[in-house]
Parts: structure tokens; C-alpha cells; sequence
């Protein structure tokens, strides 16, 4: 791949434009920038949210995204991959992890996009922690993250 | 060999890491489990449901089968529920 | 659909981050967001080219755009969509296109964003004409675009 | 009837749209083509390859069995290249 791969792991918000400006600016390779940013909602399963924490595992959390990164650029023609995930305390509105994915055609930066959001779901350690108003509780696997990691499976 | 615990497994065990040397019987991912949890209540609650838990040795997942000789660092977790 | 929906069709270039926070901005039922940026490459199938220039027909474009966004709403769940598409010069590195979607779930936000873009590739009234070192001439449509589009035809 | 042309349609027939009266036994988009083709050198140009040819009435795609009567405005243009 020719092109800038970041990875970080922080408790600082950040700047969708600037992440996207980071693979695009000064270049005329490529075509398709696709962005998905995951944001903390105010209720999940119709129970009201006043915070999530979110813990992680320094040095294997880095490790499992580059690993998948590595994997999406061997699969899909792309110009450039930033992954950044927060941790800490996070309230409704704001953003929680960012995927931007850069290539010459739309389809593979839709498709990694996808490919690593689903595996930042399901195999990079992680882990939320909600705050309600009836106490605190750790979230659970949905078994739809899990389905939706499984089709990138090579069979 | 260092162990360490992350979101409800810590909370439960009441610590992040130590270190540990479990005897030359405990092979296995799924036997140093069953070791821990005869540790004391606080271990047996942690992993009362040993399929539930997802472990990695030296930063990779690995399966419960998975042999520990030679590990610098296992960790214990629940399922992820990052991004 | 619970949420804003933005169709534009503008000579000036868009800023992406200000077009996500529309969608975005002191909510807490958007759960993920997807952006796609389509940018014009300095080259096509190894020909250089230094300019395209977009024409559009003017009513039945944003019509055409705003039938697909019905569309789309009416097949997946969203918390909003904003299309901007560019017409006039544009050179290489510039922005063409940008398709936002909002939703609670990500894989509504990824789909939704890509049949978008898919259809306002093959049915959306605009025209490229690319100039080169070798003069000007319109871009041919691509078959593969007509594939991508086909897979979201109900059967 | 309003009829516009864009892209190489309008470049080859040399204007972006005009006002035309076509004879009552002209029915389809199809029809309306072989019509205007038969007006000019220019207008055989542009539409020398009718099937690459696409079709709008009243901002709607249409093919070209479609009907024209009641149209208010006809275009004709290349296969799109947008997004």
C-alpha cells in the first residue's frame, strides 16, 4: 500500500476532518474516502444512558487493530487507513471510535471500512461499562457483531 | 507468568495483574482457569462460567485449549464490546 | 425517518465535518455515521488528467437524488442523509460528491451510504468531461458501475 | 414540447434545448429520435447510436417504447457519469 496507516488509542476526541484531510491532502491518487464514526447514543435498548467508560488493554488493543489493518490492506486496494478508538468516560453525543478508509474506488474503501469496524466490534479488547439511572453495568456481546464479523471469514 | 484481568473478570477478582506461578499440572488456558478459581471465592465468582471467558496470551486470542508454557503475560476478559 | 435530509447540487466544495455535525449536532440518537467523499483523481486508467468538468440537469438531478434518498429511507433506518454533489471545474485532489447517513446501527449507516452512491453513479443526471494533455472528451460510463447498482434491485 | 439535450448530445446537436412540434404519427421516445435525426447532419450525429442514448420525460428515465404524449419537457443524454 502506498500510503499512511495511524492507529491510536486516546481519551481526546477527534477531528473527522483532519483524519480525513490526513489521507487525502496533496494527493491525486485517491478517488473514494469513506468515514464511519460511532457515537455514543443516550439509550440502547430503550434503557437511558448517562455515560459509558470505556476501558481497553494497552498494547494488545494496538496490536489486534494493526493486525486487522494489515489484513484489510492485503485485501482491498486502499491509499491510506486511520483507526482511532477513544477510551475513558464518554457521554451521549460524543464520538467513541473513528474508521476512515482511503482508496482509488469506492467499493474498497466501503468494504474495509466495514471489514474493520466489524472486527474492532468483536476482537480488538475493548470493553464499555454503562452508567444509567439504575446503577452501572458492563454492556454486553450482541451475537450480531458476531455475524457481522463472521462473513469476512475466507471460506 | 503475569496475568492480568479487565472489565468484570478485574472487578471481580479485585485486582488488574499479578503474578503468578501456577504447578507443572496446569497446562492449558482452561486448566490455569480452574486453578484460579480454586484461588478463593473472588476467583470462583470471576470465572464461574468459564466459557463465557475470552483469554490472550502475549497480546493473541487464543482458545481455551491453548497451551501456556512459554507465555510472558496472560489476560482474562469478557467478550469485547468495543467500537 | 426521524432527522434531517440535505440535497445539494453546488459549484463551491463542501466541508465534510460541518455537514456530519448537521446530522449529528446535539442529538444522542445517532449511533454511527458514514461519509463518503468522492475526490477527482489525477489520473483515469493511467491517462493524466488535469481538470473534469461536471454538467447536471438542473431539477431532474436533485429529483433524481432526492427519489433514491426516499428510497433509502424507506429501507433502512436512518436518522438522516445529506447529498452533496458538485457540478462545474474541478481539479485533481478536488472534492466531487458527499454522501452522509446517520443511524442508531452502523451496517444501516455503511448500506444506506453505499446504495447511494451506486445509484447516483448510474441514475443520477451528471456528465464528467476530463481534460488532458490530449485534449477533452466525456467520461465513458463503466460497467461495473451498472453491476454495483444492479445488487440492490429487489428480485 | 420542450426538449433539452446535455453532454455530447448537446454538444453534437450544437444547443442545450429548443421548442419542437413533432407530426402526430411521432409517438415514442423512439420515434421522436429517428424524427430528429432525420433533421440534420448534426441531429443524425448525435443520435447516430440510438441505444446508447438515454431518455428523461418530465425528469423521469424512460425507455424508449415510453410514450410522449402529455410531456411537457424530453431530454436526451449520454449514459450518466456522475458521483
Amino acid at each position: 500500500m502506498t500510503g499512511p496507516v495511524t492507529i491510536r488509542i486516546q481519551e481526546d476526541d477527534f477531528d473527522i476532518a483532519r483524519e480525513i484531510a490526513g489521507l487525502t491532502k496533496g494527493r491525486t491518487d485517491v478517488g473514494a474516502v469513506v468515514s464511519f464514526s460511532g457515537i455514543c447514543r443516550g439509550d440502547e435498548d430503550s434503557a437511558k444512558i448517562s455515560a459509558l467508560t470505556l476501558e481497553h488493554y494497552p498494547g494488545m488493543a494496538e496490536e489486534e487493530i494493526r493486525r486487522h489493518v494489515d489484513e484489510a490492506v492485503s485485501r482491498w486496494p486502499l491509499n491510506g487507513v486511520t483507526v482511532i478508538h477513544r477510551v475513558g468516560r464518554i457521554t451521549p453525543g460524543e464520538n467513541i471510535v473513528l474508521v476512515v478508509t482511503a482508496s482509488q474506488h469506492r467499493q474498497a474503501a466501503f468494504e474495509a471500512a466495514e471489514f474493520l469496524m466489524d472486527y474492532l466490534k468483536t476482537s480488538a479488547p475493548f470493553w464499555k461499562k454503562e452508567e444509567s439511572a439504575g446503577g452501572t453495568g458492563w454492556v454486553e456481546a450482541h451475537a450480531r457483531d458476531d455475524e457481522a464479523a463472521a462473513r469476512w471469514t475466507k471460506s | 507468568m503475569k496475568v492480568k484481568y479487565f472489565a468484570w473478570v478485574r472487578e471481580r477478582i479485585g485486582k488488574a495483574e499479578e503474578t503468578i506461578e501456577p504447578p507443572a499440572g496446569v497446562r492449558t488456558v482452561e486448566e490455569l482457569i480452574a486453578w484460579l478459581s480454586g484461588r478463593s471465592e473472588a476467583y470462583a465468582y470471576a470465572f464461574e462460567k468459564p466459557k463465557v471467558i475470552r483469554a490472550a496470551i502475549d497480546h493473541a486470542h487464543v482458545r481455551p485449549d491453548a497451551a501456556i508454557a512459554g507465555a510472558r503475560e496472560i489476560a482474562f476478559f469478557p467478550p469485547m464490546t468495543g467500537g
